[in-house]
């Protein structure tokens, strides 16, 4: 077997490894951390090696155990590679990026142990093709964001007891959700005799067509779409976001913000876009219906908040709202905008999270109204932060740009006239809440605050100006060159409307 | 708290429950049983010790550091999918031989087996890792 | 009705008193004796089912069973007694 | 094990356990969700209750046929297993068997981490109730 | 050096200079504004290159592949107005840039204010030399964000930040919907390449008759009228005037707001002729030319005089673009076109002569001012000469544009007969009468009369050659200009208004061209500004008081309104979209679960409820799962957490009962297990807190859960019902190959354990992940105790 | 025909067996206070659940099944007193009364004796 | 070393009844790994140092009729506490009285407890701090000298036989 066949297992079982190698043997920080870059490293090469492979040699199916689709297949289409890099990509700056940011009782424990297999989730559930083993890697990603949010980095002023109230919640609507999840996962098994998503595929389009489908199914894919709107904190699902997400120390956040909420769209695209293309007429008006009230009620929220870290919580509420927009919008061209908008807002937010992290560090505060004057003493931050925001609100040359034209572009195009001018009036409230803050933070005096006199002694260190500048480089090029982006995507949502490729990749298996 | 009498019947119970413990991971790729179930097993006779003798006695007598535990177990799941992978096969690809001894007679060795002794591990290692740092919270 | 039924059908009527005990008391005491009275029967009609169907497997059940009913009780009495497990 | 009756069950005991997470108090909303996991592990299991009924292990050293092929043929469209007619299988299904563990196993752990997030919480707000544990409103 | 490289080169180089600006600082110190300038000037000829091309008609045009998947590239196009607004952009630039040298004092960040200087000209390069819609964009919005910065560029300061962050907001939100348009625009034409719209006829006529035309146009329109400062969107342009003087001419004079003219000029051949077209732009230019005219008249900052009187201005081309009719769609645009280029000469003059007074006498208040032309006699004569350009007055070029401007609305007012005949003239004739007044009242109140205020430095002197420059070279081309006009309509006019109109132009311009009605006209406008002037006083208290008594009555504290209040109002709503407490989450959830498993059912009428169900329950199976139902009750019901637990046990264990009556030895005795390890783990945390918590329930929260609780029951019990009806056939459960292969294949009886070690392995492998991460993530939480505790 | 003893005879302990262990239940519903009802189910039920056991032995000799059952049952003989006696001890010291109708308490006396030597709470040894 | 064995053998011997199978080769599998779990718990067992193969060989017969005993006495308290649930006036004198007892040994003091719960109307609820005394519930507690008097020379006497 080639070894190249093995990267999408080899992508889940390192991390897994050097989770268990770390708890292990914990030796030296200083070794610690150059081991963790060196891994993360590593997979975001593999991953990258990964995609390139799929794309020329088309969608590359791996037999966990050898049993065909009676085990379980890891299944890298362009798809679920394109996701590997994106969240290599992002855990590997945040690891470098915390390798300096997290206290050091946290990085001389469990930090890197969960953050791996935090990694190993993300990986797990891009890749699988089994419905359960999804769920399985679901709660391997929220049991380690759990326990990561509780640990604490340098600037990070979230009290325990916030922290861990934050944590409850999403604990708790996480189980329900996962309750949920799993209820559809029985009925789906009950219903066709099978987890593999191909394999539901076929069958149920078999069914489809011999008009003996029946109807519980929709429910099914409607209860799917709590749980997936949960994860990806859908209105009304969006609630605990902005709890939880900043609580967590910087690194984390930005993983939260970054990928895992995008966890939540890559399940409707991958499960709703395979499986369920009956309920699709029923499913795309409720998707931009709520995706709609997800921008409004994220901006919105936004614009009112004084603390950091929650105003981009929210602006990370109505930003997926845009994303869940074009996977509601459902053509070929909407689903190509909303990965590009997944992937530019992924990268974007984590950068402005690890950005904020930093900042808050240099504020010794949450509150925005406290901050102001850090353009003079932190010039590389305010530029990050500068790039970041921009992706956000979409200017150009930023990758964001090109993730709102595209995304407004497909909805014209389907004669979505009233959702995209919605979109279009939100994206000026983004615009103005992203700016205020920046100004507010980077621009006027500095204020009489704790830090008033320190702040300047505070410079960011080697590993996170490379963390951060490595992302500002991304965002940009995506912003003055996004045809690699955008050819990838509309490649991917062809092949989430024709599932076909997929289905026979998969299904073409022989067993042992 | 506990009495003699509860102290002198755990004393007699642990090693039996231990047995157990191996007797079901060991059997149950044919019986019920397992790795998980076994575990939990193994687990539930040191919580009786625990109980029975409390945490910090235990812990005066061994100092056993659970998390290693676990950290070995999973090692160990994940280098039974990985030593398929030597062999140019799938992870986690199993494999069983039949092998002949002129003892013991027929053995059929598994490769789960190991995999089995890896969830064994886990689930002691943590949830009474899980235990003892909530028991030795003040 | 078969052995395998009257079996069922006698214990599951002995479940009775140990639910009434663990939900009605009056005692936490009496709750813990409910429910270890709640194990045994399970441990008996697991016993049942293997002398009935001549399978051993609900005989493994059986032994955890009782081996765990003796811990929970222990933990639960421990707990009452002190106000702690460890 | 009768179907519907079970079904009612379970979907009862998932009421009981709404009720009982929508409560305002920590513990009590712990004990919802093992309720709910129950009542999910139920269901699991019973939505497998359909093949035969015999406990999934097999005894003796014969493999069991079931007469059918496991070989997709994708042009027709009909997919592996195709089960000739009349083929009555003994046992219940074990896949949904297998599942159910893996959700009881999640569950536990999902659990304990959320029962002693509740100690914690207590512990730093003094309070076992939800609703005045609001701080990060707005 | 071709002309498509060199136009290219002008674009790119700007940034790639900026980009290196920093280390060129190291070496030239304060100096460096000579670097920026010299920049500028290579900018400059290689735009100028491309001239004699442009003059004989010829264009420019040429690209990079880009964005295949949008059939977007990265094309250059170089027509007669893409070269004017080059020639004007570098070549003010030039001025400014060495003007700067001066007027930046060397303690500012200069590297800071050259990079985003000449970042700045190459995006306005860059937008006036696009083809394509999108990049037009992406350059429209980087000259948004880099003026934002110039604007902020004293970024401590309130008012600095304030206007900075107004003309943000403005201009990119209005850049927002302009994309909206020039989507629309691509999405009726398939290409989004401007130029190829431009050059094809029948695609200009779809447009026109399409469906989308007007929502394409006012989007378009909205981003235009954004950038210039038209109509409402004026709020940002005074505010603006918190930058660097500069900045401000450099700005306001003849790139930063020119954008949105130039965009109205470059899509005039594709939306003029039609009535909407009339309206919007000719009406929007008309509107914003009485009232900034009206509102600069009054301003006591001398770049407040400036800035209304660029909106003003501004208005007077809009107005002029505007000018349309079906048979002649270009009334205006010669006329726009030479008032543009005028306007950036006097107005960057102006500008620089404002940053000169400002600079010696410390104050922009001109009510403060006067008299200076002792002190400051070249300055005086520089400033003068502009202000008289903009007020019309010959022979200076000011003067020849607005005849043109007189003229073009007379023939609108023709075409459009009835009350307009008279009415546009008239519009144009009061517009120039403010202009004229406010004009003279900058030269008057700075230059002439006696010194008003003590606070003025009792010394003054001429600033330096180098400052002095650039704003007499620009008084010299607003003379020569005006004397000599045919070199300037001949190589630039000409050019851009048949890039405009896509035909050859002819025109004439000369100082003396008879006695019309145009010149009729002017004479009314120096008299009406006159008389403006005389009764300055008056109109101004009065001014003062209509904005005293309805002081919300204006755009810009419409603008204070939003922004402030939105943050207020978004607070409140941000409270109650955020309630607190778990349980409004999870009621959320639970009813977004119960309506969308509701859709399925009222748009797919299906049987509920089978009716195939077996009714047939041996007893005992009754009495467990109904021990089982009361002991859930009982943990609902119990107060005592330990009750409860105990309680909670019980249900575990009964469970367990039911996975034995399912024979799953193996489930049950899982079951067994972790029941008992859950209590233990429930004792360990119940010993820690009270015994128990009485929750008191009102009457409706309890009406609100019970209905809940009992709607998701019932939700599940119809799923669960349905579902359990079997697989549809044909298909079977993977199942059969697990029961027939487990043994020959895998090695092991035991089917479940099979599958979880074998089959499903890697399932087994997430669930001790799982359970690894509890342990970690259990440690990290008994470890967090905050210190304060 | 010795077959069909045994199956007699195992048949007897099972149903004795069965019908103890209800007893005990009947004892646990209807005995006065919780020390008499641990009475009913340490040596009732335990030995009815013995009986089960010792049932299945006898039906099945020394099978796995048998083995297992034996087990089973000596583990609760084993393990039945002692948590009768936790759960008394317990009952007690957390202040359960005994039944009105009960006629002595000298474990009472005693603790209330060493609670007054020693003034200090429960018993904290291990 | 060899009451390690002592122990591993009988572990052997659990090993074969848990696992459900009694071969030579799994009591030899049951001892070793019996003798391994001795082994690690040899901190907390502290295996008594008279625990030899004679000593256990010379117990087994008294252990065998003490388990015999028993047996009939469980069998006798049943019925006997059958009756008392089965009748419909339940005329009961229940109490807890301390019953002075002679063992010293661990093991011995463990049996007479536990024997006393497992047989007629008693039930062990605590010892003494001294371990002399057993507190004792009794259903009828009527004559309390004459149950003190039964426990000890009835039951107490099997067991110090089969355990000291
Ligand atoms: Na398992
Ligand atoms: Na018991």
């Amino acid at each position: 077997m080639d070894i190249m066949q093995h990267v999408p297992i080899i992508m889940i079982i390192l991390p897994v490894f050097f989770a268990a190698f770390t708890v292990l043997f914990r030796s030296k920080s200083g070794l610690q951390k150059a081991l963790n870059v060196g891994v993360f490293a590593l997979l975001f090469i593999l991953s990258l090696r990964l995609l390139s492979y799929v794309w020329d040699n088309g969608i590359l199916v791996y037999e966990v155990g050898e049993w065909g689709k009676y085990g379980i297949l890891l299944v890298a289409d362009l798809l679920g590679a394109g996701m590997v890099v994106l969240s290599s990509l992002i855990s590997l700056m945040a690891m470098i990026y915390a390798t300096d940011y997290m206290d050091r009782k946290a990085l001389d424990t469990t930090f890197f142990p969960l953050f791996n297999l935090m990694a190993a989730g993300l990986n797990g559930i891009f890749l699988t093709g089994d419905i359960f083993n999804m769920f399985v890697f679901f709660e391997i990603l929220v049991l380690s964001s759990c326990g990561l949010i509780v640990l604490t980095g340098r600037g990070d002023h979230t009290k325990m007891a916030d922290k861990l109230e934050a944590i409850f919640k999403y604990l708790v609507l996480n189980m329900v959700s996962i309750t949920l999840m799993l209820v559809a996962i029985a009925s789906l098994y009950a219903t066709v005799g099978t987890l593999n998503m191909a394999d539901i595929a076929v069958k149920v389009s078999y069914l489809a067509e011999a008009g003996t489908l029946p109807w519980h199914f929709h429910v099914i894919a409607m209860i799917l779409i709590v749980v997936f709107g949960y994860k990806a904190s859908m209105f009304p699902l969006h609630f605990w976001l902005a709890d939880v997400h900043p609580s967590a120390p910087a690194p984390i956040h930005a993983m939260l913000s970054g990928m895992v909420i995008k966890v939540g769209v890559y399940g409707i695209l991958r499960v709703h876009y395979l499986i369920f293309n009956e309920t699709m007429f029923m499913l795309q008006p409720i998707l931009i219906l709520l995706s709609l009230i997800t921008i409004a009620v994220g901006a919105t929220s936004a614009i009112g908040q004084y603390d950091l870290k929650r105003m981009l919580a929210y602006s990370s509420v109505s930003q997926i709202g845009y994303v869940l927009l074009g996977v509601g919008m459902g053509t070929a061209y909407a689903l190509t905008a909303a990965i590009v908008y997944l992937v530019n807002h992924a990268v974007a937010k984590s950068m402005l999270f690890l950005a904020t992290g930093e900042t808050l560090y240099h504020a010794g505060t949450k509150d925005i109204r406290k901050m102001g004057g850090f353009a003079k003493s932190s010039p590389f931050l305010g530029s990050i932060f500068l790039i970041g925001a921009m992706s956000i609100a979409g200017l150009p040359p930023t990758g964001g740009f090109f993730s709102k034209l595209v995304l407004f572009d497909a909805g014209l195009s389907s004669e979505y006239y009233i959702p995209v001018a919605i979109a279009l009036v939100f994206a000026i409230f983004t615009l103005f809440y992203l700016f205020r803050t920046w100004l507010a933070i980077f621009w006027g005096e500095i204020k009489d605050t704790d830090n008033a006199d320190g702040y300047t002694e505070r410079k960011p260190t080697v590993a996170i100006k490379v963390a951060l500048a490595l992302l500002a480089c991304v965002v940009i090029y995506m912003g003055v060159y996004p045809e690699h982006l955008l050819s990838l995507s509309g490649t991917i949502a062809d092949q989430l409307l024709d599932p076909q490729p997929y289905i026979t990749a998969v299904l073409e298996r022989s067993v042992r | 708290m506990t009495t003699l009498i509860a102290k002198t019947i755990t004393k007699a119970c642990v090693p039996i429950i231990i047995l157990f413990s191996i007797s079901l991971l060991l059997a149950g790729h044919n019986y019920p049983g397992g790795g998980f179930i076994g575990g939990v097993m193994f687990t539930s006779a040191i919580s009786l010790l625990y109980i029975v003798f409390g945490l910090r006695y235990m812990d005066s007598l061994y100092r056993y550091q659970w998390e290693k535990w676990f950290a070995v177990g999973l090692l160990i799941s994940t280098l039974t999918g990985i030593g398929a992978m030597a062999f140019r096969y799938s992870f986690l690809r199993s494999t069983y031989l039949t092998v002949s001894l002129p003892l013991l007679g027929d053995i059929k060795l598994l490769s789960t087996t190991f995999f089995d002794i890896g969830v064994y591990l886990v689930v002691t290692g943590s949830l009474l890792f899980v235990f003892k740092t909530m028991g030795e919270d003040e | 009705m078969n052995l395998l039924d009257l079996a069922l059908v006698v214990m599951t009527l002995s479940l009775l008193p140990c639910l009434y005990r663990i939900v009605f008391g009056p005692t936490v005491a009496d709750r813990v004796v409910g429910l270890d009275a709640l194990t045994l029967v399970i441990v008996v009609i697991l016993g049942a089912y293997s002398y009935v169907q001549e399978s051993p497997f609900f005989l493994d059940a059986a032994l955890v069973m009782a081996i765990i009913g003796f811990i929970g009780t222990i933990a639960i009495a421990r707990y009452l007694e002190e106000g702690e497990i460890f | 094990m009768n179907d519907t009756l079970l079904s009612v069950s379970i979907a009862l005991v998932f009421g009981i356990a709404t009720f009982m997470i929508l409560r305002r108090d920590l513990i009590r909303v712990a004990i919802g969700i093992t309720l709910l996991s129950h009542a999910t592990n139920m269901l699991i299991v019973s939505t497998g209750a359909f093949l035969g009924g015999r406990t999934p292990i097999i005894t003796g050293d014969k493999a069991v046929s079931t007469g059918g092929t496991f070989i997709d043929d994708l042009a027709t469209g009909i997919l592996a297993p195709v089960i000739p007619d009349g083929i009555e299988i003994a046992y219940v299904d074990p896949l949904v068997q297998a599942l159910t563990l893996t959700a009881i196993v999640i569950s536990l752990a999902t659990t304990a981490f959320l029962l002693i997030l509740c100690y914690r919480l207590y512990q730093e707000q003094g309070t076992t109730d939800v609703s005045e544990i609001r701080r990060l409103k707005g | 050096m071709d002309l498509f490289t060199a136009i290219t080169l002008a674009v790119f180089l700007p940034f790639i200079m900026a980009a290196i600006l920093p280390a060129a600082e190291r070496v030239l110190k304060n100096r460096v504004g000579w670097y920026a300038a010299a920049v500028a000037l290579i900018c400059l000829l290689l735009v100028a290159q491309a001239l004699p091309a442009v003059v004989n008609g010829e264009t420019v045009t040429g690209s990079f592949p880009w964005i295949p998947s949008l059939q977007v590239e990265l094309s250059f196009y170089g027509d007669g107005l893409s070269v004017m607004f080059g020639l004007i952009v570098s070549g003010i630039g030039i001025l400014i840039m060495s003007y700067s040298n001066e007027y930046m004092s060397k303690r500012e960040d200069l590297s800071r204010y050259y990079r985003y200087l000449l970042m700045f000209m190459g995006s306005m390069l860059g937008m006036v030399f696009s083809s394509n819609a999108i990049q037009l964009f992406v350059f429209w919005e980087l000259t948004s964000i880099t003026s934002f910065m110039l604007i902020g560029y004293w970024r401590n300061r309130p008012m600095s930040v304030y206007g900075a962050t107004k003309s943000l907001l403005v201009t990119a939100g209005g850049g927002i919907f302009m994309l909206a348009g020039f989507l629309l625009l691509g999405i009726i034409t398939g290409t989004f390449d401007i130029v190829t719209i431009l050059q094809n006829g029948s695609m200009i006529a779809l447009i026109k008759g399409h469906e989308l035309f007007l929502p394409a146009l006012v989007l378009i329109i909205i981003g235009a009228a954004a950038k210039s400062a038209q109509g409402p969107f004026y709020i940002w342009l005074p505010n603006a005037m918190e930058a660097p003087t500069p900045v401000s001419a450099f700005l306001h004079s003849a790139t930063m707001v020119k954008a949105g003219i130039y965009l109205v000029a470059r899509i005039h051949p594709i939306f003029s002729g039609t009535e909407a077209w009339f309206v919007l732009v000719g009406g929007l230019g008309i509107i914003t030319m009485l009232a900034a005219g009206f509102l600069a008249f009054r301003q006591t900052d001398i770049k407040g005089i400036l800035a209304y009187s660029t909106i003003s201005q501004l208005a007077y081309m809009m107005a002029m673009y505007g000018y349309t009719s079906y048979q002649y769609p270009g009334i205006g645009v010669t006329a726009a076109t030479f008032h543009l280029l005028n306007h950036a000469t006097f107005k960057a003059c102006l500008f620089l002569v404002a940053g000169i007074v400002a600079h010696e006498t410390a104050t922009r208040d001109i009510t403060k001012m006067g008299g200076l032309r002792k002190e400051l006699p070249a300055t005086f004569i520089i400033g003068a000469i502009a202000a008289l350009s903009m007020a019309g007055v010959p022979p200076l070029n000011g003067f020849l544009s607005k005849e043109m401007f007189y003229e073009s609305s007379l023939e609108m007012g023709h075409i459009l007969g009835g009350p307009f005949e008279y009415l546009i003239p008239a519009a144009a004739v009061l517009g120039g009468a403010f202009t004229f007044a406010y004009s003279i009242r900058f030269i008057d109140g700075i230059f002439l009369g006696k010194r008003r205020s003590e606070h003025l430095p009792k010394h003054m002197h001429e600033p330096t050659p180098v400052m002095l420059f650039p704003p007499a070279l620009l008084a010299a081309l607003v003379i020569l200009i005006g004397i000599f006009p045919s070199a300037a309509v001949h190589y630039i006019i000409e050019p851009a208004a048949s890039g405009i109109l896509l035909e050859d132009v002819q025109l004439h311009v000369s100082l003396w061209h008879g006695f019309t009605a145009a010149l009729l006209m002017t004479i009314i406008t120096f008299i009406a500004g006159a008389a403006l002037y005389a009764r300055y006083g008056a109109i101004a208290a009065w001014q003062d008081r209509v904005s005293a008594r309805y002081p919300a009555w204006s755009f810009n504290s419409l603008y204070d309104r939003i922004v402030n209040g939105a943050s207020g109002k978004s607070t409140a709503f941000a409270k109650v979209m955020q309630p607190g407490p778990l349980s409004p989450y999870l009621i959320a959830m639970l009813l977004i679960f119960l309506l969308l498993s509701a859709v399925p059912v009222i748009m797919i009428a299906g049987t509920l409820i089978p009716t195939e169900l077996n009714l047939e329950v041996p007893m005992y199976e009754a009495v467990l799962l109904g021990l089982i139902i009361l002991a859930s009750l009982g943990t609902a019901v119990l107060r005592k957490y330990l009750h409860a637990i105990i309680a909670v046990s019980a249900v575990g264990y009964l469970v367990s009962l039911v996975f034995i009556y399912l024979q799953a030895p193996d489930l049950a005795i899982t079951q067994l297990l972790v029941e008992t390890l859950a209590t233990i783990i429930f004792l360990l945390v119940i010993i820690k807190v009270p015994q128990t918590f009485r929750e008191k329930i009102t009457r409706s929260v309890l009406a609100r859960d019970l209905l809940i609780s009992s709607a998701v029951s019932i939700t599940v019990l119809i799923l669960l019902l349905n579902a359990s009806q079997g697989i549809v056939s044909p298909f079977e459960s993977l199942s059969y190959y697990f029961i027939e292969n487990s043994v020959p294949l895998a090695g092991g009886h035991n089917m479940v354990n099979v599958i979880l070690v074998d089959f499903r392995g890697y399932d087994t492998l997430g669930e001790i992940v799982v359970l690894c991460l509890a342990g970690l993530g259990v440690y990290n939480l008994l470890k967090s105790r905050s210190d304060s505790k | 025909m010795l077959f069909t003893a045994i199956e007699v005879a195992s048949n007897i302990f099972f149903l004795i067996g069965i019908l103890f262990v209800f007893l005990g239940m009947v004892g646990l519903l209807r005995l006065p206070d919780v020390y008499n009802r641990l009475h009913a189910t340490t040596k009732i039920a335990t030995l009815g659940a013995f009986g089960v056991m010792l049932a299945i032995t006898i039906r099945t000799g020394l099978s796995a099944m048998g083995l297992k059952a034996i087990m089973v049952g000596i583990f609760l003989i084993l393990t039945a007193p002692v948590a009768a006696h936790i759960i008394a001890r317990a009952a007690h010291r957390s202040g359960t009364e005994l039944w009105t109708g009960s006629v002595a308490d000298e474990y009472a006396e005693a603790c209330v004796a060493k609670k007054d030597e020693l003034n200090s709470g429960p018993d904290k040894r291990l | 070393m060899k009451q390690y064995i002592a122990y591993a053998l009988i572990l052997g011997l659990v090993w074969s009844f848990v696992s459900g199978n009694i071969s030579v080769l799994n009591f030899m599998v049951g001892s070793i790994l019996g003798l391994l779990i001795v082994q690690s718990l040899k901190k907390l067992y502290r295996p008594d140092k008279d625990m030899t193969f004679r000593s256990i060989a010379e117990h087994l017969p008294k252990l065998a009729v003490y388990f015999a005993v028993l047996l009939i006495e469980i069998t006798k308290a049943s019925v006997q506490i059958a009756r008392i649930i089965l009748s419909p006036g339940m005329d009961i004198r229940p109490g807890i009285i301390a019953v002075p007892i002679r063992a010293t040994k661990d093991a011995s003091i463990t049996a007479i407890a536990n024997t006393i719960s497992l047989t007629p109307g008693t039930l062990t609820i605590d010892i003494s701090d001294d371990m002399t005394k057993l507190y004792v519930h009794a259903i009828d507690v009527s004559e309390p000298e004459e149950l003190k008097h039964s426990i000890r020379d009835k039951l107490e006497k099997y067991v110090l036989e089969a355990f000291e």
